[in-house]
């Protein structure tokens, strides 16, 4: 089991394809009222494009060995925000680590390779990430909608996703 | 004769596959048929289907008995769970998580709580966190029992699914006795339990871990090893360890491959560590002793066995539970701090994943869940080709779909 | 052409005696038989009736009590026997509903054809001596025939429902009964090889006496494998469990009663209790003694063409059956069920040679010790 | 075929039947009625079949057909004969017939009327030149009463085994059968050669 940083070093070692950083939490600057700090856990960013080759470099390297992909979803922070995040969850069965990951996917053009080839648990995450939030994934096996109906409109994940007024002449309101 | 009105099927019907090796069935039997020219023809199991345990549809291609492909189809129940993360406050959405695994609500319960928790960084006292585990525990019995149960009642045995329910009408009835609701407990809040057990309860529950132990046998005997039951369930759906991985399959589904990985245990939270390291329970792995490893009976087995493990937990947390607050000091109307967290804890169905992304505010910014069952189900899609009609509901079955996860 | 086989097949019936003595003179023999006959159905209905609905009610508690519940309890009072009765008259009431796709003359022929063949069967059941619809010479053969259209009925049902569950339901039924009709009735070739005759009532009548040791299940080692054959082999031509294949409600949502509903599939129901019932007489007549008991041999000669000793021989033979009957709910009520392939192995590849194995072994003991 | 002319067939079938009900009736008072009842089944089960566009269907009155045959067997005396032909006709054959027909793909164009009725014209043509033939030259030896019917199955059984009566055709139809099922089954299986093993790729 290693922590965040001894997985970082390492990631950096393997020369993982697309790691850009890493955000870890921190305490709020005292001075500056606007800057809260940040919570919870830490997190390696990566580059989208890359994501495929980050996932297999990780599940190869036998120090890392993140075999199980825990979660594939997506994150729309906010409706300025020009980004989607990408959020990758990673599990280790061998050391009993995990590791979350961050992609920052560009609302103009979301458009990502499909991680199949990486971890076949990527092919469910994907068709529900792709209908929520229209993020593509090129190179899914079977990319229909999977929990929303096929002719369903708009990406309801999505923060500026308006409310349908009715489906099929059935009145949602 | 009058064709039937049904609008045509959507066109997702060709991308069924149909791998020509699927003539072959598991058991090594020979593929039958093979001259005599058979059309394939196409069966909606489900959304309303015995053997999809809910509303779940998957278009079976037959040719005969044999299935020669299988598609999955979920959505029957989205009810959007994660959108209305996004839209009520965080303690209000925990009536939320009792509803997408209905059978294992304090699991979800406490899945959400520490995840929020991990945001937050709340102590929680050593009372609740004990009450936690019992309760969690306690719920993972419940829910096995019905996995079991029910498939029993797949593989056409009907008598245990209603020994099953004996005892688990007792485990709602402690639940009851400890929030006042049987099905939707909303009973693990965020910084620690609703309230104290009741006076008693404790040795009620120590009560049913004693009766539970004598009655588990009665399933083992009636089920488990009852030669038919093991001839339909051996070599049937079998799941290599390699797929397993690969699938992302978790909980049972994951230890019947024979892969030795219990979130309890490798990555504990709350009092797991302690457990674990006590040595009071075992992690039940399949082992392959009827058939081939990781086939149905290896997933059913390691179900009930995990039932009998958590009778230990149980009994570990009622020897050292102490009097103490059973909440920490939470505001009414709760401020999670800008941040966000990953916490998977190990569900009855296995691993049950919260994602909450806070930007400071009483609401949450993303609240992702991931449902064990939601990426279990995606292995039937490759188990399903080359077996008969009634093993692919054994296939069905031993995934333990609860579509209210699934859907969500 | 002549209607005397059809006469011997009623003469010495109940019926025409009785209506031979109401009857004013000069009444045609052929209106005697036809009154007969008449009279023969309706009582034959009432039975199977009564047989069907004390079943249901016997499986409910049976279940009920396997299963640590009560079962019906309220309806008519005592444990709820009238629950059945209820249910019969609320199914009587149920919409008729015919599916849109169904070919509608074979809807509505299979559920008769499948009853009406197993009323059929029941005709040559001797209930005691004296005590018969019909005095068939040839009673197993017939109700062999009888019970093996009742499989045409289920395919029909399946094939007319235009539904792909009943269309399965109806392949398994018709695959498992042509794999299960040979050893049914080779594992009977045991005992009517003893009994020498295929009529019930002779069989029956071949073992009285003391306390069951003239049973045929005694006469030589062969007869209890054979037994046991039969009995599996009728479970599976019943559809009881571990056979229920074309009806495997987990698989197939009901089979071939899939798209039946009210009084239609009430009769798929009859059919099956009834069928079970038959299935159990036919082996307690021809390996438990028929309608002999240790009560019917404390009888005295004298005394036994008696309406009294009648009825405690139907007693007894109902009793039996029922015993039979009781042992098929308890099986059904604990085993899982088996799958296609294995059905079909179990049939062919075991328990027709090992039938077969039992003749000969028979034969053989019956040519050297009989 | 046309839908239409379902309802002309079936009414004139059942004309057929009354008027051979109500002339078996007449003649031969109640085993007239049978009579006209098991021939009444016996044509119209094969009429049936010949006319039903839908396979199964035609299947399904084939059991009319035997039943009714079986009846006639039961009026002549010959009881186990007639409940043979049930048990085997009826309950093994049809069943088999009922399990190929269900499996093979509906194929509702293939009876056409003109077909179906230059069938039956050539069956009739055919059946009235034999029957002509046949009446023209074989002295029916006919009698009013039936020697009285043995059903005994022992004596049945006997004539089959014994070798002044039947053994030597009935092990003859034994063989036949089995050659039959031993060729259906060569025939059914393919050559060892094209039987591919689908695994065999995975072993190597």
């Amino acid at each position: 089991m290693k922590d965040f940083d001894e997985i970082y070093q390492r990631l950096e070692a393997i020369k993982a394809p697309g790691l850009l950083s890493a955000d870890r939490p921190r305490e709020g600057d005292p001075e500056d009222k606007t800057d809260k700090g940040r919570a919870g856990e830490a997190f390696v960013l990566i580059e989208p494009a890359a994501a495929k080759e980050f996932l297999i470099a990780v599940r190869d390297d036998a120090e890392l060995a993140f075999d199980i992909l825990a979660d594939l979803t997506a994150t729309d922070p906010d409706t300025e925000d020009e980004n989607f995040w990408l959020n990758l969850h990673l599990l280790s069965l061998g050391h009993g680590h995990r590791l979350a990951i961050k992609a920052m996917v560009p609302k103009a053009d979301p458009v990502v390779p499909s991680m199949v080839d990486a971890h076949m648990a990527a092919h469910f995450h994907e068709r529900e990430c792709a209908e929520m939030f229209g993020i593509t994934f090129e190179g899914n096996p079977d990319p229909r909608n999977i929990l929303l109906p096929d002719d369903w409109e708009g990406h309801p994940l999505r923060k500026d996703y308006e409310f349908p007024k009715e489906y099929h002449g059935i009145s949602c309101e | 004769m009058t064709e039937i009105n049904t609008p045509p099927e959507p066109p997702e019907a060709k991308t069924i596959e149909i791998p020509e090796k699927a003539r072959t069935l598991p058991s090594g039997e020979r593929e039958f048929m093979l001259d005599v020219s058979t059309s394939d023809l196409e069966v909606n199991m489900g959304p309303q289907h015995p053997a999809t345990h809910g509303v779940m549809r998957i278009l079976i291609r037959t040719d005969g008995e044999v299935v020669t492909g299988g598609q999955v189809h979920l959505g029957y129940l989205h009810r959007c769970a994660e959108k209305i993360g996004e839209n009520v406050e965080w303690l209000q959405y925990l009536p939320y998580t009792d509803r997408y695994d209905y059978l294992s609500a304090m699991n979800n319960n406490l899945g959400y709580s520490l995840a929020v928790e991990a945001v937050m960084g709340v102590e929680i006292p050593r009372r609740a966190t004990l009450l936690r585990t019992i309760c969690a525990e306690l719920n993972r019995i419940g829910s096995h029992l019905i996995a079991f149960g029910t498939y029993g009642l797949d593989i056409g045995a009907f008598t245990p699914f209603f020994y099953c329910f004996r005892e688990r009408e007792w485990m709602m009835a402690l639940f009851e006795k400890i929030c006042g609701a049987r099905l939707t407990y909303s009973y693990i809040r965020i910084g620690g339990v609703f309230n104290d057990a009741p006076v008693g309860w404790l040795k009620e529950v120590e009560r049913f871990c004693d009766v539970f132990e004598e009655k588990w046998q009665e399933y083992y005997d009636l089920l488990v090893v009852n030669h038919i039951f093991v001839q339909r369930t051996a070599k049937i759906g079998v799941i290599t360890p390699e797929m397993a991985v690969d699938y992302g399959l978790t909980g049972p589904m994951l230890r019947g491959s024979g892969i030795d990985f219990d979130l309890r245990r490798d990555m504990p939270y709350m009092a797991y560590d302690e457990i674990s390291k006590a040595g009071v329970y075992d992690v039940p792995l399949g082992r392959g002793e009827k058939g081939e490893l990781g086939d149905c009976w290896d997933r059913v087995y390691v179900r009930v066995q995990e039932m009998m493990e958590s009778i230990k937990i149980i009994r570990w947390c009622l020897g050292c539970i102490e009097d103490g607050p059973v909440i920490g000091d939470i505001p009414k109307v709760l401020k999670v701090p800008p941040g966000e967290a990953y916490v998977g804890i190990e569900n009855p169905r296995g691993e049950l994943g919260h994602y909450v992304a806070s930007d400071g505010g009483k609401v949450a910014k993303r609240c992702r869940v991931r449902g064990p069952s939601f990426c279990n189900v995606a292995v039937l899609e490759k188990l399903l080709p080359g077996t008969f009609l009634a093993d692919s509901v054994a296939i069905i079955g031993s995934t333990d779909v609860v579509i209210g996860e699934t859907d969500r | 052409m002549n209607l005397m086989a059809l006469e011997a097949a009623t003469t010495g019936n109940a019926f025409t005696e009785l209506l031979g003595g109401i009857a004013p003179e000069g009444t045609p023999t052929w209106a005697l038989w036809l009154g007969a006959a008449g009279a023969g159905v309706g009582i034959l209905v009432a039975f199977v009736s009564l047989v069907a609905m004390f079943s249901v009610w016997l499986e409910r508690k049976v279940s009920a009590h396997i299963q640590c519940r009560y079962g019906p309890m309220y309806a008519g009072g005592w444990h709820g026997w009238a629950q059945t009765l209820a249910d019969g008259v609320k199914l009587l009431l149920k919409e008729d509903m015919i599916p849109l796709g169904a070919d509608k003359p074979l809807f509505m022929l299979a559920p008769a054809l499948v009853l009406g063949a197993i009323f059929g069967a029941l005709v040559a059941l001797p209930l005691a001596p004296g005590f018969f619809f019909a005095d068939v010479n040839m009673g197993l053969f017939l109700i062999l025939a009888f019970s093996s259209l009742t499989t045409i009925g289920v395919v029909m049902a399946g094939w007319a429902s235009n539904s792909k569950w009943s269309l399965y339901g109806a392949m398994r039924e018709a695959a498992q009964v042509v794999a299960y009709e040979v050893p049914l009735g080779v594992s009977l070739f045991v005992p009517l090889m003893v009994a020498g005759t295929f009529s019930l009532t002779e069989a029956s009548a071949a073992q009285s006496g003391w306390f069951g040791m003239h049973w045929f299940i005694f006469q030589n080692p062969f007869m209890l494998p054979a037994f046991i054959i039969f009995f599996i082999a009728a479970l599976a031509e019943t559809k009881r469990a571990p056979f229920d294949l074309p009806e495997a409600e987990s698989e197939l949502v009901a089979g071939f009663m899939t798209e039946y509903s009210g009084i239609r599939w009430s009769f798929f129901f009859m059919e099956e209790y009834a069928a079970m019932f038959l299935m159990s007489a036919v082996g307690a007549v021809f390996f438990f003694g028929g309608y002999h008991s240790p009560l019917t041999a404390l009888f005295p000669e004298e005394a036994t063409t008696g309406l009294l000793y009648q009825l405690v021989c139907a007693g007894t033979l109902i009793f039996k059956s029922f015993v039979g009957v009781f042992v098929m709910m308890w099986l059904r009520w604990t085993l899982p069920r088996l799958r296609i392939d294995q059905v079909m192995s179990m049939g062919y590849k075991y328990l027709t040679p090992l039938a077969l194995v039992c003749v000969l072994g028979a034969a053989i003991w019956e040519t050297i010790f009989a | 075929m046309d839908d239409k002319l379902q309802k002309p067939f079936y009414a004139a079938l059942g004309v057929i039947t009354l008027g051979l009900l109500g002339w078996g009736a007449a003649s031969a008072g109640a085993q007239g009625i049978a009579f006209g009842l098991f021939t009444a089944l016996t044509l119209g089960g094969s009429l049936i079949c010949v006319w039903e566009r839908s396979v199964v269907r035609s299947a399904f009155s084939l059991m009319g057909t035997f039943t009714g045959v079986a009846g006639l067997f039961l009026l002549l005396g010959a009881d186990f004969l007639a409940v043979a032909q049930i048990l085997i006709y009826v309950g093994g054959i049809l069943a088999l017939i009922l399990f190929g027909v269900m499996l093979s793909p509906p194929d509702l164009a293939e009876r056409k009327l003109s077909r179906v009725l230059g069938g039956l014209a050539l069956m009739l043509g055919a059946v009235a030149w034999v029957g002509s033939k046949v009446a023209g030259t074989v002295a029916w030896a006919t009698t009013d009463e039936l020697p009285e019917p043995t059903t005994k199955v022992d004596e049945i059984g006997v004539a089959f085994l014994d070798p002044e009566g039947y053994v030597v055709p009935f092990e003859l139809a034994a063989m036949i059968l089995t050659v039959a099922l031993v060729a259906a089954v060569y025939i059914a299986r393919r050559k060892a050669s094209d039987l591919t093993d689908p695994r065999a790729e995975e072993r190597a």
